[in-house]
């Protein structure tokens, strides 16, 4: 089961060390980026995004679509996160607004049910087969040779990109008057309101973009990954664990989880096949009993 | 760029089909015994997730034969209805879907289109229930081959690992001939991946004793990144890669190889390539993937074989490994029902079953057999060729001979301890 | 009974309780006053194991209980009742006075007979006498009136039989003749139970008119100690107390 | 009424109920509504014994089915084991139960001791944590779970006092049976000393540490209770599909007897029951007109959210309370002043 001889050998050897390193971020990015728009709902609204996922699989599907429309691959992106934020916005004015008072279970359940539905929708319109979109044309390259090591464009354009827009975002909500707002808002809303400021609406904005980068990953991941409806289960569970590794709520925390877990399945996949999964959960464990508001967390859980 | 095939047709077909089976749960099935009430066949298989367009393929033989059986009069007048239940591909939901189709949609026994995992959960089932079954399509050789898991009642109408495994390490023993001694695999993690990939290992060392096994890694199914097993490939750099893998998985494991470049590099056995719709939906498929025939028109070469298949593509979708194996199953299944005039008990359906020789357009010599021995199918059209990405999709195909089958299948039993 | 020895509790640079030391004899009724910010209910937290005392003793029974864990120090004998009335909404005022005596009882783990016990049930329907909560016995904690609420508080409290009773603000919120009400209901709790009682009140008519001896504290520290109509004229006191509104020192907890 | 009495009178329903089961399985001719209660008697224990936690003691539990599974495995595993059907003969199948249950309860305890130090989310996503390795575990260790294919090859179950649990009726009635007793179980403790002092910790966990109770204990024996009372559940279900599956421990059963619970009624002690059921009928008549079954629960379940805003039976009881106005008893809380509770807690944290 454990085979440290591997790992110590990819430790010594340059191509693999490049290879594997490269992999964990890559991994890391793309679960970066969804895991951001989580701990970014939870930092403000303090409400658990348990229908993440879902929009991870939308953002996909809708991509899906519009690359077979238009054929290009930075428009699908565009559109599928778009999309994405959209319907986030329209679950958060219909449903998720109704239970920010109420407890973490009528979150929970409200959530459920929207990936239900999402999920069926999805069968009902693209089918419930797998769908395949492929590496766009201009990604069909060898991949580059770094150091002996072997690392795709297309995968340095995801993590460029993902790393790119979850920085962004950051600068947004701790920088801009939007942020201000929002996070004030949240922190009071009467107060904020009083000021004439229409809270509700900062609220679905931000929700929205949370729900926007998830959609953006399911986007730019599409042409590797083969489409089902209920895909973003395990991408769901993927970002909670980065959630609670990183702290719940803290971006920067998320990112450092987000390597953490790349490199854990990167070199895990050498060294402990069977258990990198395992793995990951114990490192969740290990966090929650000795550090529970999570690495980079602020709040102390009591 | 537009891809995989929609068929809502098909989809309509299986909502009858679930709704059927719906209104009997309330009317409470047992009543349902009268004569000429239409026998119910259960069919769990995979309908959602990534492998269901072989789900759906598999439904559409199994529709076929039935079909075709009503048309023909059924049992003096009496029909036979199918009722197609999605499975998930989950070993837990696959039992629980049986179970459901035996007490609740009043099904009277299985046709099983439910991979290996699932396979097994339902084997349990139809063994603690005294069900006859035919499983359609798991090929994990020890469902049949190990006589503890063993059933008189239950069948296979499907390849069975132990086959290939001999037919690919005669055919992969060429390439180690040439030069491809260092090999790695890369096949699902569960007891098919398993066992196949053991048992083609196995084989290929018996022909060709200098190669060496150099890297494995095992991806779960249905994993939605492969990139961990791809660059470990790459760090192993072996000289050729097996891998079982399937359906949907196969297709994201190549299209994210290929960024890799992973298939420039070796030769690469994908046992499971060689069926149409796996070929067609992959985005970059390289050439001269070595891999086993699953369905082709071509193989055997005969005539019924090309109407069967032209008779297939009226449904809409294409014909698939699954689709033949479940056919194949159906006809024996209702070829025992109509000896038995309709009795559905357990044991005169299995009398009626094992041991059996149909005519099909699948057998070698025109016809296939249920062997009595071990209730699994022999004389099916077997080999291995390389895939090209247009038709005839497999070209050089070398078939294997039975009788040398039989024979390293027997040295295996015994080695086994399963005689 | 209980006696505080050179307490000092810091929060950073922030000195809450400033060398307190008091004395608190068996079966005396002593109120604690003062202004916001003065340190009265960071004094009750850290004799009741909330809060752990940077140094000093807090010596009860002749034993220094400081720094043991709230559940321990009240089965040890002292009881508290909260500023905000802390109790148990969604049960009846019964079962949740039942509850407490349970927790006395040591029979809040007990499987084996339902709840409650009878000697559990005796128990409570004396104190819903004592408390004359007998009308609202069988409406749920959550919906009765504030003024309920807070007695059930100290209902709660009582229900443990402490030997020492710390009553944070018994008449907070409520109106005038609420307040006169529920101290004449604290006077008379501590004389037929017999207990030593301390509580926290801002209202120095209702603290003049109900307390034996009176502890005046500012700024962490105290100030004077003494009975009505000494502290009544002392001018230190008058001063610190009107000048004290403005302070924008707040209250830990 | 007397509190021993209360205890009698409860058990003495218990066995009626137990005997109108029976009875239902003797009277039905086929098979149907048989292998469809022994189903929700496995579910029903699952979701019974989670609501002790979430409803009762107010812990958000999002692991419970790591317990349900342990229960079905130990039990699984110890009858395929060599030789252990052979030595215990009929008396292996109650055997099996009771190591089961002491098992699962062994292993409750251990992941409660780590996890009843935290409250809230994170307590939530540790019971999380602890249920995903264990699945790991499970897939992992091949040679003794069957990894992902689950425990194969069927589970013995040799007679005993006269039953055959191969036999649909035998194994209805023994499912019955335990699901009786772990209704049973669970009850009594709701209606003991305890289960008042569970309601304090859900109500007002710091002034229940100030009435001198250790809280962190009274956690973990809730929790330690249910973990046994889920594993009784998947032994039924372990009886009822002769095997154990890893997915009986994935965060979908999980989570989907979190939904049961609330749809049927989180404040009420057979909402949860009705939730199982209420959840089967929309799967099994949804089914009639189209496979889409996750559409109808989805809908279902906001309707339940937004606009009932509680579970079905907390609604029917608030209904009627509100008609017959005053009146509620020891357990009868209504929900509406919990959902108070709830909403003041959330305004105090924010």
């Amino acid at each position: 089961m454990l085979d440290l001889g591997a790992l110590s050998n990819c430790f010594s050897n340059s191509a693999c060390l490049v290879t594997q390193s490269a992999t964990g971020v890559i991994i890391g990015m793309l679960l970066f980026l969804v895991a951001s728009g989580v701990t970014l709902i939870f930092g403000v609204l303090h409400v658990v995004n348990f229908a993440h996922g879902a929009f991870y699989m939308i953002g996909a599907y809708v991509a899906y679509s519009t690359y077979g429309v238009t054929g290009n691959y930075y428009v699908a992106v565009l559109v599928g996160t778009i999309a994405a934020a959209i319907v986030g916005v329209l679950f958060e004015r219909s449903a998720i607004s109704r239970v920010y008072k109420e407890n973490l279970l009528m979150q929970l359940l409200v959530c459920y049910a929207f990936v239900l539905i999402c999920d069926d929708a999805v069968k009902i319109i693209w089918g419930s087969e797998y769908l395949a979109m492929g590496v766009p044309d201009e990604f069909r390259v060898r991949p580059w040779r770094i150091a002996g090591g072997v690392v795709p464009p297309f995968y340095l354009f995801l993590a460029g990109t993902a790393l790119m827009v979850a920085v962004l975002s950051l600068i947004l909500i701790r920088y801009s008057r939007f942020g201000k707002i929002v996070r004030a808002a949240a922190a009071n809303p009467t107060m904020v309101s009083v000021l004439g400021i229409r809270v509700p609406i900062y609220f679905a904005t931000l929700f929205g973009l949370g729900c926007g980068l998830a959609g953006m990953a399911g986007a730019l991941a599409a042409p590797v990954r083969s489409l089902t409806p209920g895909m973003g289960l395990s991408i769901l569970i993927e970002s909670f664990i980065v959630t609670v590794i990183g702290g719940m709520g803290s971006i920067p925390g998320a990112l450092l989880a987000a390597l953490l877990l790349g490199f854990t399945r990167a070199f895990g996949s050498l060294g402990f096949p069977l258990f990198v999964d395992g793995a990951m959960f114990l490192m969740m464990v290990v966090i929650l009993v000795f550090r529970p508001q999570g690495l980079l967390g602020e709040r102390a859980g009591r | 760029m537009k891809t995989t095939k929609q068929n809502g047709l098909s989809r309509r077909d299986f909502m009858v089909a679930a709704g059927a089976a719906g209104v009997t749960t309330l009317a409470s099935p047992t009543v349902l015994r009268a004569a000429g009430s239409p026998i119910k066949i259960g069919m769990p298989t995979i309908l959602s997730g990534r492998v269901a367009i072989l789900g759906e393929t598999a439904s559409v033989g199994a529709k076929m034969a039935v079909d075709a059986f009503n048309a023909a009069g059924g049992i003096d007048g009496r029909m036979v209805e199918l009722v197609i239940r999605d499975s998930k591909g989950k070993p837990d939901e696959a039992a629980k879907v049986t179970r459901d189709l035996l007490s609740s949609d009043g099904c009277a026994f299985i046709l099983n289109g439910e991979a290996s995992g699932g396979t097994f959960a339902v084997h349990e089932v139809v063994r603690d229930t005294k069900t006859y079954c035919m499983h359609t399509i798991s090929e994990t050789s020890s469902l049949t081959a190990d006589p503890a898991n063993r059933a008189p009642w239950v069948f296979r109408s499907a390849r069975q690992g132990i086959h290939d495994a001999i037919s690919g390490g005669l055919y992969a023993a060429n390439l180690a001939k040439a030069g491809a001694t260092r090999w790695a695999t890369c096949s699902p993690d569960y007891a098919y991946g398993r066992s196949t990939t053991s048992e083609f290992m196995e084989f290929l060392a018996v022909f060709a004793p200098e190669v060496k096994l150099v890297g494995e890694t095992w991806p779960k199914i249905f994993q939605p990144d492969y990139t961990e097993n791809i660059t470990n490939l790459l760090n192993v750099a072996p000289d050729a890669l097996y891998s079982c893998l399937w359906g949907g998985d196969l297709v994201a494991f190549f299209d994210q190889a290929s960024l890799y470049g992973l298939f420039d590099q070796f030769q690469t056995v994908a046992v499971n390539m060689g069926d149409v719709p796996v070929l067609e939906a992959i985005k970059n498929l390289p050439g001269g993937i070595h891999s086993g025939n699953r369905y082709h028109k071509d193989i055997p070469d005969v005539e019924a074989n090309e109407n069967w298949n032209t008779e297939f593509r009226k449904s809409g979708q294409l014909p698939t490994n699954w689709a033949w194996q479940t056919y194949t199953g159906a006809q024996f299944v209702l070829n025992a029902l109509k000896d038995t005039g309709g009795d559905t008990d357990y044991q005169k359906l299995a009398d009626a079953t094992r041991g059996r020789t149909i005519d099909s357009p699948f057998g070698v010599n025109g016809t296939v057999t249920m062997r009595e021995a071990d209730n699994t199918l022999v004389d099916y059209a077997i080999g291995y060729g390389q895939t090209v990405p247009q038709p005839p999709y497999l070209t050089g195909f070398e078939p294997t001979a039975w009788d040398v089958i039989v024979d390293y299948e027997t040295d295996w039993k015994k080695r086994n301890s399963f005689l | 009974m209980l006696h505080l020895d050179h307490l000092v509790k810091k929060f950073g640079g922030l000195t809450a309780t400033d060398d307190v030391t008091l004395d608190f004899p068996a079966g005396s009724l002593s109120a604690i006053i003062g202004p916001n910010g003065a340190g009265k209910t960071t004094l009750f937290n850290q004799i009741t194991g909330h809060l752990v005392p940077t140094s000093g003793r807090i010596m009860f029974d002749g034993e220094n209980i400081s720094g043991l864990k709230p559940a321990a120090i009240v089965r040890k004998g002292i009881g508290r009742a909260f500023q905000v009335a802390s109790i148990f909404p969604s049960m009846t005022v019964e079962e949740a006075l039942a509850t407490a005596v349970s927790a006395h009882n040591r029979t809040a783990f007990q499987l084996h007979s339902a709840f409650p016990p009878l000697n559990v049930r005796h128990q409570t329907e004396e104190l819903l006498a004592l408390l004359g909560m007998e009308p609202v016995a069988r409406s749920l904690s959550g919906e009765i009136s504030h003024g309920d609420q807070k007695l059930l508080d100290v209902g709660l409290a009582l229900a443990l039989n402490p030997k020492v009773l710390l009553l944070d603000e018994p008449a907070a919120g409520m109106g005038p003749e609420e307040r006169w009400q529920m101290m004449d209901t604290v006077k008379h709790l501590w004389k037929s139970r017999n207990m030593t009682l301390i509580f926290i009140e801002h209202d120095i008519d209702l603290v003049f008119k109900t307390a034996e001896i009176i502890h005046v504290l500012r700024y962490g520290a105290v100030l004077a100690s003494g009975k009505a109509h000494e502290i009544r004229g002392n001018p230190e006191v008058i001063k610190a107390y009107l000048g004290s509104e403005t302070d924008t020192v707040k209250d830990a907890v | 009424m007397n509190s021993t009495r209360i205890f009698a009178r409860t058990s003495l329903m218990a066995v009626i109920g137990l005997a109108v089961l029976i009875l239902i399985g003797v009277i039905y001719p086929g098979t149907w509504l048989l292998d469809t209660m022994t189903g929700l008697f496995a579910s029903g224990l699952l979701v019974m014994s989670l609501h002790l936690l979430v409803g009762y003691t107010g812990l958000v539990s999002f692991g419970h089915a790591a317990y349900f599974a342990s229960g079905g495995y130990i039990f699984g595993m110890l009858l395929q084991a060599d030789g252990v059907v052979a030595a215990l003969g009929g008396w292996a199948v109650p055997i099996a139960t009771l190591v089961a249950l002491l098992g699962t309860g062994g292993f409750a305890l251990f992941v409660g001791l780590i996890c009843a130090r935290l409250s809230e989310i994170y307590f939530a996503f540790l019971t999380l944590a602890f249920q995903m390795l264990l699945v790991s575990a499970i897939q992992g260790l091949v040679q003794y779970t069957g990894g992902d294919q689950g425990l194969t090859g069927g589970i013995p179950r040799p007679e005993f006092l006269g039953l055959n649990l191969v036999e649909v009726k035998d194994r209805y009635v023994f499912s019955a049976f335990l699901f009786m007793a772990g209704l049973l179980v669970i009850r009594l403790v709701t209606l003991s000393s305890f289960g008042a002092t569970l309601r304090m910790v859900r109500d007002n966990e710091t002034r229940t540490a100030f009435l001198g109770i250790n809280t962190y204990r009274v956690k973990v024996a809730a929790f330690t209770i249910a973990g046994m009372i889920a594993g009784l559940g998947g032994v039924i279900l372990a009886i009822f599909t002769s095997a154990a599956y890893p997915e009986w421990a994935g965060w979908a059963v999980s989570g989907e007897a979190i939904f049961m619970i609330m749809l049927g009624g989180l404040h009420s002690f057979y909402g949860p029951l009705l939730g199982v059921v209420v959840m089967r009928a929309i799967n099994d008549i949804t089914l009639i007109y189209t496979t889409h079954t996750d559409l109808a629960k989805g809908i279902a379940i906001l309707f339940v959210v937004l606009v009932l805003r509680r579970g079905i039976l907390d609604w029917i009881l608030d209904v009627r309370a509100t008609r017959r106005k005053r009146g509620t008893s020891g357990d009868q809380i209504t929900s509406q002043a919990l959902t108070k509770t709830a909403k003041g807690t959330k305004d105090a944290a924010s």
